[in-house]
This record gives C-alpha cells, sequence and structure tokens, in this order.
C-alpha cells in the first residue's frame, strides 16, 4: 500500500498500469469504430437532402466534439497539475496536446470536404469552421510552447498556464465568432440543416462515437507513457527498462 | 543585543506601500522607454507603414478602402503591439532585474500590472492619438471616428494584458519571437471581431452600445485575470 | 556572540531538498540550516547545481521535493514576508544601462523598501564616488556589481543570499566585502554564498556545504 | 445494404470522391499519429539507454582517474620511507 503514495514507485505503477490497458483498450476501439464505420458506409441510410456525402457525418462530428473535448480534457489536467502540483498531470496535458491538433485537423478536412457538395466551395467562413480553425492554432500554439523549453517539467508547467488562458478564451472565441458569423453573411448561405437522425443513422455514430473515444484513450495512454519516461529518465527503474528493451 | 535586533527586524512591516510599488515601476519603465525612444517609435513608425501598404495593395478606390478601414486599422495595432510587446519582460529578464522584482516584498500582482499599465502608456496611447490621422488616408466614414477612438481606448489595454501572457511565457525562450504571436494572435480575435463591428456599426449610424459593453467587459475581465497569469508565467519561467 | 543559545534558533531551514534539471539529480536530500552569524559557503564543481540551491533557497525556484523553511513556515506561503528579510543577488547585477548609477540604486533601494536617500553616501561606500551621474552603460562590469552590491550596506534583511559576490570586483573591493559579511555575522545575520575564491576567514568561521557533480542517483 | 454493387457503393451516389477523401485523410492522419507516438516512445526509450551508458563511462574514468591519483601518491609518500631505509 505504501508503494503507492511513494513518491518515486508512482509513475512507475502508472507505467505499467497503462501498459496493461493499452491493449485492452485497442481491441474495444477497433472493435468499436470497425462496426460503426462499416454501418455508417454500408448499411445506414443516405440522408434524404444530402446523400450519400451525409456519411462524413460519421466522423466529422466526432472529430469536432471530441478535439473540444481533448482540450477541455488538457485544461483539466493543467489545473491539476498548477493547483496540487501533481506531476503526472503535467504529462498527460502535454500527451494530449498532438492528438487534439490532429483530431482538429481531421475535423476540418472532413468540414472541407463535406462543405464542397454541400455549398460548392472548400472553405466558407462558416462560424463552426472558424472557431474550429482557431481551436487549430491554439492547439499548435501550446505544442510549440512545449516543445520551445528544454526542460520538460518547465515545459509542461508554461504549456499549462496557455492551457488554461486558451480554455478561459474558447467561449469567448466561440461566442464572437458566431456573433461575426451571423452579423456578415445573414441567411443568404445554405447551411447544413440539422439532419432528421433515424435510429439507422443514431447507432451507427453512438458506435463510432465511442470507438473515437477509445482511439484517443490508447494514443494517449502511449504518449503520456512517453512522456512519463521522459521526465523519469534519471529513475533506476527507467534506466532498467530503456536498457532491457536495447538488447 | 543582536538577538533583539533580529527578531526587530523579522516582523518590519512593508515599508512601501502597494500604490508606491506601483508608481515606482512605472516611473522606472517610462523613464527608460524615454531614455531608449526607439522603443517608442519603432512601434508607431510600423504601425503607419503597414496602413499606407493596404491602399498600395488593394488600390486607392475610396469605397473599398473606406469599407475594410478598421479592419486594417485594428490589424495593425494588432501587429504594432505584438511587435513592442518584447520589451516589457525581456530586457529586465536577460540583465537579472526581473528576479530582483519577483524578490521584492511586494505581491508580484503589482508589478506585473505598472508594467503593463506602463507598456500601454507607450504603446497602446500614442495609437489612439495616430490612428485618427491614418483614418482620414483610408476614407473612413466620418461617423465611424468616435467609435474608432473608443474601440482602441479600450481594446488596446486588451492587448497589452493579453500580450503580456504570451511574453512572460516566452521571455525564457531565446527565439522567442515567431512563437510569441503564434501563442498571443488568436488570443486577440474576439476584440479584433467586436472592435471592428462597433466601427462599422457606428458607419451605419446606428448605436454600438452592445460591442462597447463587450469589449469593456473584457477590458475588466482581462485586467483582474491576465496580471494573474502573468505573475505565474514569470514565475516558471524564471525558474 | 554565536554561542548564546537564545541564538540558535534557525533563520532559514533546508528540509530534504531535491533539484532535478534536465532530468539530471543535481542534489537529493539537501538539508541545510543557517543559524544567525553563520556564514555558509556553498562549493562544488560547475554544473553540481550551487546556483540551484541558491535559487531555491532564494524562492525563485521550486525544488522537485522538500522545502524552505523561514520563521517555521514554506517559503511558498510566507512569500511576501520572506522577501521582507532576504536578499538575494544573483549571477546577473540587474543594471540597467540607460539609468545612471545613483538612480539604479535609488530604484534597487526603493523597490526592497529600504530608504533611497542614502544612495549617494552609500555609491561612496562600494568606490563608486564620482560615478554617480554616469550611465551605468558606460560603467565596467566590475562597477556594475558594486552598484547592485552597493545594496548590502542599506540592507536590514538577515539572510543574504550571494551567488559569486567576488565576480568582476577587485582586491580591495573583494577584502572590503568579507569584512561587511563579517560584521553582518557578528551582528546575528546569515550569509549564504558561492564562490571559487578563498575566503580569508578563519577557518570555523566559515561552515561548507559541499555539492557533487552527480552522473545520476 | 445500401448499395447494389461494389461500384455504387466507391460511387457513393457522387459523392464518392468527398466521402473517401475524408475518410482516406482522417485514416492517415490517425495512423501517422500512433506511428509517430510509437516511434517517440521507442527513441525516448533508446536515448536513456544511451546516456545510461555514457554516464557508465565517464564514471568509470572519473574512477579509474581518482585511483590513479591515490596510487601516484602513495608512491611519493613512499618515496622518502625508502630513502631513510
Amino acid at each position: 500500500m505504501w508503494k503507492w503514495l511513494h513518491p518515486y514507485a508512482k509513475p512507475e505503477t502508472t507505467y505499467h498500469l497503462t501498459g496493461r490497458l493499452i491493449p485492452w483498450f485497442s481491441y474495444l476501439s477497433i472493435i468499436l469504430l470497425t462496426i460503426g464505420l462499416v454501418w455508417a458506409l454500408l448499411f445506414s441510410p443516405a440522408d434524404y437532402q444530402q446523400g450519400d456525402s451525409f456519411r462524413i457525418f460519421y466522423i466529422h462530428v466526432p472529430s469536432a466534439t471530441l478535439s473540444m473535448g481533448i482540450y477541455v480534457g488538457m485544461a483539466i489536467a493543467a489545473l491539476c497539475s498548477i493547483v496540487w502540483q501533481l506531476k503526472l498531470a503535467d504529462a498527460s496535458a502535454a500527451a494530449m496536446a498532438p492528438i487534439g491538433a490532429v483530431f482538429t485537423f481531421i475535423s476540418l478536412v472532413t468540414g472541407a470536404a463535406w462543405g464542397k457538395p454541400m455549398w460548392g466551395t472548400w472553405w466558407i467562413w462558416d462560424a463552426r469552421l472558424t472557431s474550429q480553425l482557431i481551436l487549430l492554432f491554439l492547439f499548435l500554439g501550446v505544442i510549440a510552447l512545449h516543445n520551445a523549453f528544454e526542460d520538460k517539467v518547465m515545459a509542461g508547467k508554461a504549456a499549462g498556464i496557455l492551457t488554461l488562458v486558451g480554455v478561459i478564451n474558447i467561449p469567448i472565441i466561440k461566442y464572437s465568432v458566431e456573433w461575426w458569423n451571423t452579423l456578415h453573411q445573414g441567411a443568404t448561405v445554405s447551411k447544413m440543416g440539422k439532419p432528421s437522425m433515424t435510429l439507422d443513422m443514431l447507432w451507427p455514430f453512438i458506435f463510432s462515437y465511442m470507438g473515437f473515444i477509445f482511439l484517443i484513450v490508447v494514443i494517449t495512454c502511449i504518449r503520456f507513457r512517453t512522456e512519463i519516461l521522459a521526465r523519469n529518465g534519471m529513475r533506476q527503474w527507467v534506466r532498467d527498462l530503456a536498457v532491457k528493451g536495447e538488447s | 543585543m543582536s538577538d533583539t535586533a533580529i527578531t526587530s527586524q523579522l516582523n518590519q512591516p512593508i515599508a512601501l506601500s502597494y500604490r508606491s510599488a506601483f508608481m515606482l515601476i512605472l516611473k522606472r519603465d517610462v523613464t527608460l522607454a524615454f531614455r531608449h525612444k526607439d522603443d517608442i517609435i519603432n512601434p508607431i513608425l510600423f504601425f503607419i507603414i503597414v496602413i499606407t501598404l493596404f491602399p498600395l495593395g488593394i488600390g486607392p478606390e475610396a469605397n473599398t478602402l473606406s469599407r475594410i478601414a478598421p479592419g486594417i486599422i485594428w490589424v495593425a495595432a494588432l501587429l504594432s503591439t505584438l511587435l513592442s510587446l518584447d520589451r516589457l519582460f525581456k530586457s529586465d529578464y536577460n540583465d537579472g532585474s526581473l528576479e530582483q522584482m519577483l524578490l521584492s516584498p511586494h505581491p508580484i500582482f503589482i508589478l506585473v500590472l505598472a508594467k503593463i499599465v506602463a507598456h500601454w502608456l507607450l504603446t497602446g496611447l500614442p495609437l489612439i492619438f495616430i490612428a485618427p490621422l491614418l483614418a482620414v488616408l483610408l476614407h473612413l466614414n466620418e461617423n465611424s471616428y468616435g467609435a474608432l477612438m473608443i474601440t482602441l481606448l479600450l481594446g488596446t489595454p486588451i492587448l497589452s494584458l493579453i500580450g503580456a501572457i504570451g511574453v512572460a511565457l516566452t521571455v525564457g525562450i531565446k527565439k522567442g519571437g515567431v512563437l510569441l504571436s503564434l501563442l498571443v494572435l488568436p488570443l486577440y480575435i474576439p476584440v479584433l471581431i467586436f472592435a471592428t463591428s462597433a466601427i462599422d456599426t457606428a458607419a451605419m449610424n446606428l448605436p454600438f452600445t452592445g460591442q462597447l459593453a463587450i469589449i469593456a467587459a473584457l477590458f475588466f475581465s482581462t485586467l483582474t485575470l491576465a496580471p494573474f497569469a502573468v505573475s505565474s508565467a514569470l514565475k516558471v519561467s524564471t525558474n | 556572540m554565536n554561542s548564546t543559545e537564545s541564538l540558535n534558533q534557525p533563520l532559514l531551514e533546508a528540509n530534504n531538498l531535491t533539484c532535478i534539471r534536465e532530468d539530471r539529480v543535481l542534489f537529493e536530500s539537501l538539508n541545510m540550516q543557517a543559524l544567525p552569524g553563520d556564514i555558509i559557503q556553498v562549493e562544488g564543481p560547475n554544473g553540481s547545481g550551487k546556483t540551484s540551491l541558491l535559487r531555491i533557497l532564494a524562492g525563485l525556484s521550486r525544488p522537485y521535493e522538500g522545502d524552505v523553511l523561514f520563521n517555521k513556515t514554506s517559503i511558498g506561503k510566507a512569500h511576501e514576508d520572506y522577501h521582507q528579510n532576504l536578499l538575494y543577488l544573483g549571477h546577473l547585477p540587474g543594471v540597467k544601462g540607460e539609468m545612471t548609477a545613483q538612480e539604479n540604486l535609488e530604484f534597487n533601494l526603493s523597490l526592497h523598501g529600504m530608504a533611497p536617500e542614502n544612495a549617494e553616501k552609500t555609491l561612496a561606500e562600494v568606490n563608486l564616488l564620482g560615478f554617480e551621474d554616469a550611465l551605468a552603460s558606460h560603467l565596467s562590469a566590475g562597477q556594475h556589481r558594486r552598484i547592485a552590491l552597493a545594496k548590502l550596506w542599506q540592507s536590514k534583511a538577515p539572510i543574504w543570499i550571494l551567488d559569486e559576490p567576488f565576480t568582476a570586483i577587485d582586491k580591495l573591493g573583494v577584502k572590503n566585502l568579507e569584512a561587511k559579511f563579517l560584521q553582518h555575522a557578528n551582528n546575528g545575520g546569515c550569509v549564504i554564498l558561492t564562490t571559487h575564491q578563498d575566503l580569508s576567514f578563519p577557518e570555523n568561521r566559515v561552515k561548507k556545504v559541499t555539492l557533487q557533480y552527480r552522473f545520476f542517483k | 445494404m445500401q448499395f447494389d454493387s461494389i461500384n455504387a457503393f466507391f460511387a457513393m451516389g457522387g459523392y464518392g470522391f468527398y466521402v473517401w477523401l475524408s475518410y482516406g485523410v482522417s485514416a492517415l492522419m490517425i495512423a501517422l499519429l500512433i506511428f509517430m507516438s510509437c516511434r517517440s516512445h521507442k527513441k525516448t526509450k533508446e536515448q536513456i539507454a544511451k546516456r545510461y551508458h555514457r554516464e557508465n563511462k565517464l564514471r568509470e574514468a572519473a574512477k579509474k582517474q581518482a585511483e590513479q591519483q591515490t596510487q601516484s601518491q602513495a608512491e611519493l609518500l613512499e618515496e622518502p620511507h625508502e630513502s631513510t631505509s
């Protein structure tokens, strides 16, 4: 029991625990994603207005909402690290940033690819796309700040402060962009109408959404473990692990 | 004898009030800037040059220019603030004065706020006086001048406050300049949107108090929150 | 005077300090106490963490583990109270080239809550008489350090933490400083310093904290 | 099954390009992310091992040097002994 409380043992146990969890989460994610996306591509009905282009929805919406979720997750981790000085929280925030950036990018690309047939143009200064673009900038800023420091602990703290400043700003940015959007575009552009979801559409969506969540958890675990190693390079257990992996 | 001396020293009261500490730093920063005038003049010149570039790039039609004038002036203000942010903490960091300030017996909040106010007085305030002159060059709608001045008055302090967070985070990094813009510019977006929209609304002779209220709310919330973020960022950077 | 029992209350106490820089453990489980009257010299080769230790003691850096206690409270909590009683001089003198020697000192003094009126007299103490009105950018590195050190003559803070105070100071200046340290310690203050020079105090007057260059834990 | 033939499936009712572009880019990006994450994990381990070996070497060199020094010191001490005896 005391080993759990012992500060040196803690990163080690977390490292091994996440290592054991990764395979299970990967299986879960693969199964859920396969079911969800095969259902989405093959069996779910086409939208009565948007036709088969609606199938982009099954990756666009999860990646868009989850990218926001990852930022919030990072902010919570940053708060834990600043308020309670949790060293592992730092590492987990650092692990999440690139994943968030990738999912934000995916949501932008799929949004553009969905928009081209719907609006006739790849990019439109739609409120959701614009705030997603700004979210991408915020992610890139956090990553860039993280890379600029040599010392991982300092990098984590600095990036944490930036993340918190960002998370306070996100609602303001979102609101301002929406407000700006209605001001300048009015009703002239045919917006993506709220698709009427049937159950046949809802189920594959739920499956793929859950699949994406577990996928994010798996990648976070992988990166989290790397961060733990990089931050504890001077500990004997890390060195033993590294030397063992060599042979 | 020395025993009593020490114990009496341990309980000595703060010799400097918050107000005088604030004034001390403010006066020092302003004096330093006036001794080193490039720091004040260069961002202003930059502001002027950027604004004159737009008509050259877009064409001299008065209609087009007057339509995009608010955006141009505000984007130029963002960029020139960004350019001047570096001197907020960089030179103090490099010569060790920043350490001494962090170790002074005053709350860092006060010191940081004084430095930001000094920065705004030296870069934000001049912009407010020059902007109307440049607006003439851009054929800004006559009704918009008031809105331009008020949004700049309320908005440029926000730029200094948010920018200070970015500088405090990057002050220890050798090549922090480009990184700073990546960190800070996305956070400037709301100010840009509401300020330009206030100016546009004023051009249509409509009331723009709504936008102004939002900018004021942004101003007061950054004024209370940003110094805390800056002080914790400085503690990380000087670590 | 040091032997008085009532003086044995430590001014500053470091408990179980661990410092890690870019995954090198600089020192681990370091304990030290600064009693009134102590002159403590932190020694060790380059890169052994002397500056890091002083910065942690001053509260500029946070230790990876452990705590620094002033007046029995952690310095992280008693930040303002601690800084009232601390004088720290780092590697960098914190002197502004755009201001004159006197203005620099006056600012430094008022920043730390000392009266700025005696700045001119104090500059004379550190052999800068006649340079009051010279812009600091025209002065040498040694003179910059003297401006920074001038604070010592005005300071009432009992705890002095000085990182390489003798850098760029001439022989006479070093002698003056050493006399000042001794006087401060004899008055019930403590001096914690790093220096590569040998101090001219008698052996038993100086406590030594030795840091070793460590490869890893 | 919503599609009659494999061709219809790929055509996606005329939206094939957009749908497959979205799915393709997403799969590629995620695959790349996973690949990079795994690689950086391996690289970090390798770096730590490298540093470990380097420090071991340095430490042994330092030990040897120290041994030599004590040896030569011992020799120096012994010399006068020899001359007196």
